[in-house]
């Protein structure tokens, strides 16, 4: 570490210098004196859990409003030597600096050409444009054409520049957005935010190639990624992130795979600790086999899976490999195949009705788009599937029924004051809620159906540290004096080892592996990267 | 390291390449089917025309005639539309009041006394600085009120009809001095109802080149020959494969031009009544220059900047495009441009009524759009120039259809807007209902 | 994202005053307008009881239809531009209400008994379409509704109706306006009304349109209306929880055809006529322009934005010609300023910026 | 591409059609020939269409119908495409157009232009008096311009102290309802007759027909409180008739007269006048209804109208008259007396025929009231 220390301060020439970043949201400090610099034609990974403060060093690096609306960021940026204060992302880009996103940002109508070139088109003379201004002047089509093609010859892609984009693959939509990055005649450095999380094997390899092949074009690249191999295989120097803190900064041939994946899970204290029951002698309560669900993005490829009664099960591991697609499927909100049975009973697949019918709930990872009724009130997102699934909270009256207005304002109060929701009584609606309050509703909601399994999803995604805990611990509470088995799935590692009795590793939408909370680090790290599996 | 690969999980990427290359090798049938589910409201609409077209027992001349006319008329502000779906913001808004901006150019022209195509070019000239302050409002308005532009452009249209009546119908002869016995009103105050341009404006345009129709046929086909074929002659030259299904395409656009010289040589040396229609040629070349007008603007940076706002507002102004000038500009010129085709459209009408004939403008005229193909987000010439000849055909055939398949001349004109807007919602929903099952896919 | 929630938690107050402005606003300076024209009004000696009297009866007999807007936009069909359909279901009770030679108070009941029916069965078959265009509603509705209300005319034109009261005075069909007047005319504004302070308080019509709203307010606090509002407001929740998305809908499209059938029954039996053939085809128009004046949205309604918006948009209809027939006596200047300063009032606080 | 494809084989096929079409056509005989009539639905007026109707009973094939469409002021087109389909035929010799709705002018000018020999007879013209007189043959039309002074002697004669005119700034763009306007006051103002003028909302505007209605509903009731019961209640727009009509014999005012005087007009709908299968079209019953329900209303004598339908007279006497002209039994295009013989028969009895200002072609017909 040493060493890149004293790089760093070298008078060396480097594409970018961040010197000491700190973030502080209204008291939560997120980010802690990151330092990092690139030279140009660098690749330099990133690596770090959800939540470890990768998004918001990418947000500071490309002037954010959400930065600067909050009060901005400590420390210095220098872009090429100079100071630089970026502004917006505007700015960011006409200071060279070049991201590829996560999710598209592409007209999916328009032609690889249209979208490499958007707003930057190269135009000529026609008549006209000589009294009516720039903006008549015509499209230079094949000089665009060619330029793109250039870009796409870059990245080995052979596909035709004039295609429309919207009947593309997925990956060649991620290379897309590469190449109109590339097109860019000042691009000195480029951002890559977990770019193989939707590719397959082969197209990140292809992808690889392709950063090596822009890096030796001496372009510095910033590379962001869950995969560990792909780290050691690409990058020059690699930082460690975890929970807003630099955990180390070290060059590729100093490291390996397993101190990468131990440094990154970090033993650290975990929030809830509890001793975890003997659950051998269970029964089984859910047995899931040869599960296949058909989730964009996260689809399941045969699962083989038992829950036992009582026990609080966690499903990890990487985003895109199917682990979301499992409560999903089970609950029936995307088409799937397999067996499932409960409590002895068969589940009827991709019916909703009657799987709630049948005791399980389920807490989404789709916050506002599946789990909220955004516009309605506390109580009735939290009443809301106890109405429709068990005619309870209501007065009934022959055909006709009624909301039981008392009996849901009494248990919505019981629910805000119990799951501590902060809100400005039961009737505010949830739009108006920040994120954790958000998450806790959905959990109330799932409760008032009085679930013998419940799912939860992503319950900590983007909501702060005093909510994630108070999470956590409202799941072991029902584990504890309900009896209410919960299968968790988390993207967050150390919050499924810190309550789970048992982590089920999903890679490539099959099990990997079923580990206890209380194996290695290495031995986590490895199976979500894909690196090993149970059976090999 | 035991760097693992999954043979079972099929790679997206050449599972996309296999999608494409299926699409390349579709069985006839297929094809056919895929034909018909694309083309559905188009066919349904020939079909509907061809039926109407039997039961009313016009004669094909009549028919010619009307259509020619009517296309005439209407096409330019069909075409007018085209720019505000490009940039995304629907249709129908702009366009009322752009007619009216025309519609008082002709008015002044009218009194003045010009005529002939000397006082089309004035009323052109003097309609420009109206419509396109009328449109700068209008795009104002309608970025301020995003989301509600359908009931604000209907307000706005009731709006704008109280100002247009407020001058015409009280300024004029008070605040604006006009003395005219036969457009002011016997009161010294507010226009008549109907204003007559048969001895002025009246086909100042359409009568600077009338031609019989085949010989407009004859005529159109030959230029369209020789642009086929230097077309085809240049892609020879380059030799390139991706021009081969354009080329099959060409040369049959080309067989076709001949058979259409065939038939008007044939028909132009007959004693078919078809020659007595007399199509408005100059009009056409004025129509046939906006087309032109509408693919160079797509052609250029402007042109860009309105589709990649119709696209997606969102990744627009990510890219540093301005999007709400961009929006202001699509109506600015889709008004004037509605303003010139009001001129158009009146001149070939002859007449008109003072307070009423603009105010209906926008919804034909969106309604033939729709029914040529156009959807909220991509509207082309050929959607506007098809969309034109149905919808009239339709327009045309459907009253005489209508009475005699009811048997009844009022029953027929009933039955006539029941199909007629009937179909219009019909083709609207196939074209929900096509996306609808595309997005499923 | 851990800066959203504390970022809310500090602006919670502000944000709250900002909602209520963008609420608000707009229908703000319709009522200052409202009221200021209501004042301009006594100071020209016209009646203001007078005003009141008429805008009340107005309101109440607008109500309903407008209402039916509500069912459409809470199942998230958009705007129930298909009135005309629930209206010609109305009329059609309405007549054979005439034609079963029914008088009064069971009159009027005995085509709200004949229409709702049809209206439930055209309502259903209406729904299922609207299913296939998802997205296009609200213009394909709008054609639907001219296109049917034409395939009405040729049957109101060879209607089978026998009452000498519906006859052509010449030839075969039904006529254009039929007279209510001696069968249910302004059954519910007569019953029970009376007089305060010089305002004609039309206490059945009120209490009509009152307990319609309550019916509507109360279906949606039911099982079923819950479900339809989730299926609207957000159709993956609904899903989720198991409910059937197209059959809310369907529901939805069903409620609002019902209420139309019955809003235009009121409608007729206030104003002492049935009008039909053509007399449906922009009542759409108008009862969605209410609404919207009152603050819904395509995709948010509530009961509160029909009562105010119905009162404020035949409010200004009823006060502002009167009073501009006073101050504007040069001829028809009237007219053009009412429409004029109305409309740009009404524009005006459209393009206020809202929150959303 | 295809689509464009699908159009132009349409177009073969129709141009296929028209090969045998061509040669349909044949010389036509003096006595083959047909006169067109052009009306509204019953939607927008019953008499016209009923009269047409009637037309085609008494002369069978030699009539042909055809109808302007409801929302002719936004569907022009279809106005002038329907009368050039009538003109397309060579065997129609003469069209009837009643009412000649805005329109008109257009589609009679493209008319000429292929038909210069077609006769054109148009009842009530809606467009420019000055435009229309230089397109229709014959204009017949109500004389609005007397009618100002008569109808406010009228009022005055039923016993009205305060007379009432309801229009809107559209029509107010109408000269001859602008000039019956003023001359109305001005009769008004010399016999002693108060003359109010109020603006109701248009029917085409943003308050819609509705809007108009409900207007009139209201208002009138608010006049009857200010100027007592002998107030003369006038209207210009024919959808105001109705709630006019019913408000001023409910709260006891005076109707003096329609716009369009008929006793078919909105008086059978607005008093809710029961008509039998068998009394259908017997005009004398109708009069009698109609007085019987206005003196149950005790309104005898403050309820009038025309005696005769106008409209169905001029869509009669159009027909006769072109019979006459086609077969030669006229003086040329314009022929009055022949056209005043024609329309005495048709009235029965004497007819008050005006020219209007300097048009030979172009009368205004009068009628005494029918006092109710």
């Amino acid at each position: 570490m040493q060493r890149i220390r004293d790089r760093t301060l070298s008078k060396e020439s480097f594409v970018l210098q961040m010197d000491g970043i700190g973030k502080e949201y209204y008291g939560n400090r997120v980010l802690n004196d990151i330092s990092l610099a690139i030279r140009p034609g660098e690749i330099h990974g990133i690596v770090g859990e959800n939540g470890a403060g990768k998004s918001t060093l990418m947000n500071i690096l490309f002037g954010m409003a959400v930065i600067h609306s909050t009060g901005g960021h400590d420390g210095t940026i220098k872009i090429d030597g100079k100071p630089s204060h970026i502004s917006s992302p505007l700015q960011a880009m006409q200071l060279g600096i070049g991201m590829v996103h996560q999710e598209f940002m592409l007209i999916p109508g328009y032609s690889i050409t249209e979208n490499i070139k958007l707003n930057r088109e190269i135009t000529k003379d026609n008549i006209f444009s000589r009294f009516a201004g720039e903006r008549v002047k015509t499209l230079n089509v094949e000089a665009m054409q060619k330029d793109a093609r250039k870009s796409l010859d870059t990245l080995n892609m052979n596909i035709e520049e004039w295609a429309v984009v919207s009947g593309l693959p997925v990956g060649h939509k991620q290379f897309i957005e590469i190449a109109r990055e590339l097109d860019k005649t000042n691009l000195k450095l480029l951002v890559f935010d977990e770019p193989t999380a939707v590719l397959t094997e082969s197209e990140a390899d292809r992808l690889l190639d392709a950063m090596k092949h822009i890096a030796q074009a001496g372009i510095a690249i910033l590379f962001i990624t869950h995969r560990l191999h792909e780290i050691i295989e690409v990058c020059d120097t690699i930082t460690v992130l975890r929970d807003g803190h630099l955990v180390v900064q070290k060059e590729k041939e100093n490291t390996d795979i397993y101190e990468l994946a131990e440094m990154m899970v970090g033993s650290r204290i975990t929030d809830v600790t509890r001793e975890i029951p003997d659950i051998s002698a269970k029964s089984t309560i859910l047995s899931v086999k040869n599960l296949q669900v058909d989730m964009p993005g996260e689809s399941v490829k045969g699962v083989d899976l038992e829950v036992k009664e009582g026990e609080i099960l966690g499903i990890g591991g990487l985003a895109g490999h199917g682990k979301l697609g499992i409560s999903n499927g089970v609950m029936g909100l995307y088409d799937s195949t397999g067996t499932v049975m409960f409590r002895g009973t068969p589940v009827t697949l991709n019916n909703p009705f009657s799987v709630i019918n049948q005791g399980l709930a389920f807490v989404s990872e789709d916050r506002r788009g599946v789990g909220l009724l955004l516009n309605s009130s506390i109580e009735l997102n939290i009443v809301f599937s106890a109405i429709q699934a068990h005619n309870e909270f209501v007065i009934k009256r022959g055909p006709f029924s009624q909301m039981d207005d008392k009996a849901i304002r009494a248990y919505a109060r019981k629910m805000i004051k119990d799951l501590d929701i902060r809100c400005t009584g039961p009737q505010q609606p949830t739009r108006r809620l920040s994120g954790g309050n958000q998450q806790k509703v959905c959990i109330a909601r799932a409760l008032a159906l009085k679930p013998k399994l419940l799912f939860v999803s992503e319950p900590t995604r983007g909501i702060d540290i005093g909510a994630k805990k108070l999470v956590l611990e409202t799941l072991v509470r029902l584990n504890k004096e309900f009896g209410m088995t919960v299968v968790m799935t988390s993207s967050e590692l150390a919050e499924l080892r810190s309550i789970c009795g048992r982590i089920a590793i999903v890679t490539e939408g099959k099990i990997a592996g079923v580990l206890k909370p209380t194996d290695s680090d290495v031995d986590f790290g490895l199976m979500m990267a894909g690196e090993i599996n149970a059976a090999g | 390291m035991n760097k693992k690969h999954n043979n079972e999980q099929k790679p997206a990427l050449t599972a996309g390449i296999e999608e494409i290359k299926e699409i390349k090798h579709l069985t006839p049938g297929e094809k056919i089917k895929k034909f018909l589910v694309n083309n559905m409201v188009t066919i349904l609409f020939v079909i509907l025309c061809g039926i109407g077209l039997r039961l009313s027992g016009l004669s094909m001349a009549f028919y010619l005639n009307d259509i020619v006319n009517r296309i005439a008329r209407n096409s330019f502000l069909i075409l007018a539309l085209i720019i505000p779906v490009m940039a995304g913001m629907g249709l129908n808004f702009a366009i009322v009041l752009g007619a009216m901006a025309g519609q008082a150019a002709i008015i002044f022209v009218t009194h003045w006394g010009f005529g002939g195509p000397f006082g089309i070019l004035l009323c052109a000239l003097l309609a420009a600085p109206g419509a396109l302050f009328l449109g700068w409002m209008t795009g104002r308005l309608l970025n301020r009120a995003r989301g509600k532009e359908m009931i604000t452009s209907l307000i706005l249209g009731f709006f704008a009809n109280g100002v247009y009546q407020l001058i015409f119908l009280l300024m004029i002869g008070t605040i604006i001095p006009m003395q005219n016995e036969v457009l002011v009103l016997s009161s010294g105050i507010g226009l008549r109802t109907t204003i007559d341009l048969s001895d002025g404006l009246r086909y100042g345009l359409d009568d600077i080149i009338r031609t019989p129709f085949p010989l407009f046929v004859l005529m159109f086909s030959a230029v369209a020959l020789v642009v086929l074929v230097v077309l085809l002659v240049r892609m020879r030259s380059r030799q390139l494969a991706v021009d081969a299904p354009k080329r099959k395409k060409l040369i049959m656009w080309s067989v076709f031009t001949l058979v259409l010289l065939g038939w008007s040589l044939m028909t132009h040396f007959s004693l078919s009544q078809i020659n007595l229609v007399r199509v408005p040629t100059f009009t056409m070349l004025v129509i046939a220059v906006l087309c032109l007008f509408n693919i160079f603007i797509v052609k250029t940076k402007l042109g860009q900047d309105f589709r990649s706002v119709g696209q997606d507002q969102h990744i627009a102004q990510v890219s540093g495009i301005n999007v709400d000038r961009t929006r202001i500009q699509a109506i600015m010129i889709s008004t004037l441009l509605a303003a010139w085709g009001h001129i158009i459209f009146l001149q070939n009408l002859g007449a008109f009524s003072t307070y009423g004939s603009h105010e209906q403008v926008g919804m034909f005229a969106s309604a033939a759009i729709l029914i040529g193909g156009a959807s909220v987000s991509k509207a082309t010439v050929g959607h506007a120039i098809l969309g034109a000849v149905l919808f009239h055909t339709l327009f045309i055939v459907s009253p005489l259809a209508g009475r005699n398949l009811m048997g009844d001349a009022q029953l027929g004109e009933y039955f006539r807007t029941f199909v007629a807007y009937g179909v219009i919602g019909v083709s609207l929903g196939l074209h929900a209902w096509r996306k609808l099952i595309q997005s499923r896919k | 994202m851990q800066q959203v929630n504390s970022e809310q938690q500090i602006n919670r107050f502000d944000h709250v005053k900002k909602q209520i402005l963008s609420f608000g606003i707009p229908r703000i300076i319709i009522i200052i307008f409202l009221l200021s024209l209501w004042i301009i009004a006594t100071f020209l000696d016209i009646p203001f009881p007078r005003l009141l009297s008429d805008t009340i009866v107005r309101w109440g007999m607008n109500g309903v239809l407008v209402l039916s807007m509500v069912p459409s936009i809470l199942a998230g069909t958009g705007l129930y531009f298909g009135l005309p359909i629930g209206i010609i279901c109305g009329l059609v009770g309405g007549l054979l209400a005439i034609e079963m030679n029914l008088v009064g108070f069971p009159a009027f009941l005995g085509a709200i008994a004949f229409s709702v029916p049809l209206a439930l069965l055209v309502g259903g078959a209406y729904g299922w379409m609207l299913n296939k265009i998802k997205g296009s509603e609200m213009t394909v509705a709008t054609y639907a509704g001219f296109s049917i209300v034409s395939l009405m005319c040729i049957f109101w034109a060879m209607a089978p109706f026998r009452s000498p009261e519906m006859a052509w005075p010449i030839g075969r069909g039904v006529r254009v306006t039929i007279s209510l007047e001696g069968r249910y005319a302004r059954v519910l504004n007569e019953f029970l009304s009376f007089d305060i302070f010089g305002v004609m308080i039309p206490t059945g019509l009120i209490l009509f349109f009152i307990f319609m709203c309550l019916a509507v307010y109360l279906f949606f606090r039911s099982k079923t209306g819950l479900a339809i509002k989730a299926g609207g407001e957000n159709p993956r929740f609904a899903q989720a929880t198991g409910i059937d998305v197209d059959k809310t809908r369907i529901i939805g499209t069903m409620l609002s055809t019902v209420l139309g059938a019955v809003g235009i029954l009121v409608y007729a039996q206030s104003f002492g006529f049935i009008q039909l053939y053509m007399a449906p085809l922009f009542m759409g128009f108008l009862a969605a322009a209410a609404v919207l004046i009152g603050g819904a949205s395509i995709s948010r309604a509530t009961i509160l934005n029909v009562l105010i918006g119905t009162f404020l948009f035949q409010g200004l209809l009823v006060a502002a010609l009167p009073v501009a027939n006073r101050v504007a006596t040069l001829g028809s200047l009237a007219e053009i300023s009412r429409i004029i300063v109305s409309n740009g009032i009404i524009l005006y606080a459209l393009a206020q910026k809202s929150g959303e | 591409m295809s689509k464009r494809v699908l159009v132009l084989a349409l177009v073969c096929i129709v141009a296929a059609g028209s090969l045998f079409a061509a040669g349909q056509r044949e010389a036509v005989g003096v006595d083959d020939y047909r006169i067109g009539i052009m009306t509204g639905t019953v939607s927008q007026g019953e008499e016209e269409f009923r009269a047409a109707e009637n037309m085609k009973e008494i002369y069978g094939d030699k009539i042909v119908i055809t109808t302007y469409p409801d929302r002719f002021m936004q569907e022009q087109e279809t106005t002038i495409s329907n009368m050039m389909a009538m003109a397309s035929d060579p065997q129609v010799k003469a069209i009837v157009m009643v009412q000649a709705v805005p329109g008109a002018t257009a589609a009679i000018q493209r008319v000429r232009e292929v038909r210069p020999d077609i006769l054109f007879i148009l009842g009530a013209p809606q467009e420019d008096p000055d435009v229309i007189a230089r397109y229709g043959d014959i204009n017949l039309q109500t004389n609005d311009i007397a009618r100002g002074a008569q109808i406010a002697q009228h009022s005055q004669d039923m016993g009205a102290k305060v007379l009432v005119h309801y229009s809107f700034p559209r029509h107010m763009s109408i000269e001859m309802l602008a000039v019956r306007r003023d001359l109305m006051k001005a009769e008004a103002e010399r016999i002693g007759l108060k003359f109010i003028e109020e603006d109701a909302p248009d029917p085409t505007g943003d308050a819609g027909v509705p809007g108009t209605q409900q207007f009139i509903m209201e208002d009138v009731p608010r006049k009857i409180a200010e100027y007592g019961k002998d107030t003369a209640f006038f209207g210009t727009n024919c959808a105001m008739m109705e709630p006019l009509i019913r408000q001023s014999v409910s709260g006891g005012a005076i109707f003096p007269v329609q716009c369009c005087p008929s006793p078919y007009h909105a008086l059978p709908g607005a008093l809710g006048i029961r008509i039998p299968a068998d009394k259908q079209g017997n005009l004398e019953w109708i009069r009698e209804e109609i007085a019987k329900v206005v003196a149950a209303n005790n309104s005898t004598g403050r309820v009038a109208t025309w005696p005769v339908p106008v409209n169905m007279m001029y869509v009669e006497a159009g027909v006769r008259y072109s019979i006459e002209f086609i077969e030669g039994r006229t003086n040329g295009r314009m022929d009055k007396d022949v056209l005043i013989s024609i329309m005495e028969d048709v009235a029965g009895g004497g007819v008050d025929l005006e020219e209007y200002q300097n048009y030979e072609n172009y009368f205004l017909y009068m009628s005494d009231h029918l006092i109710f």
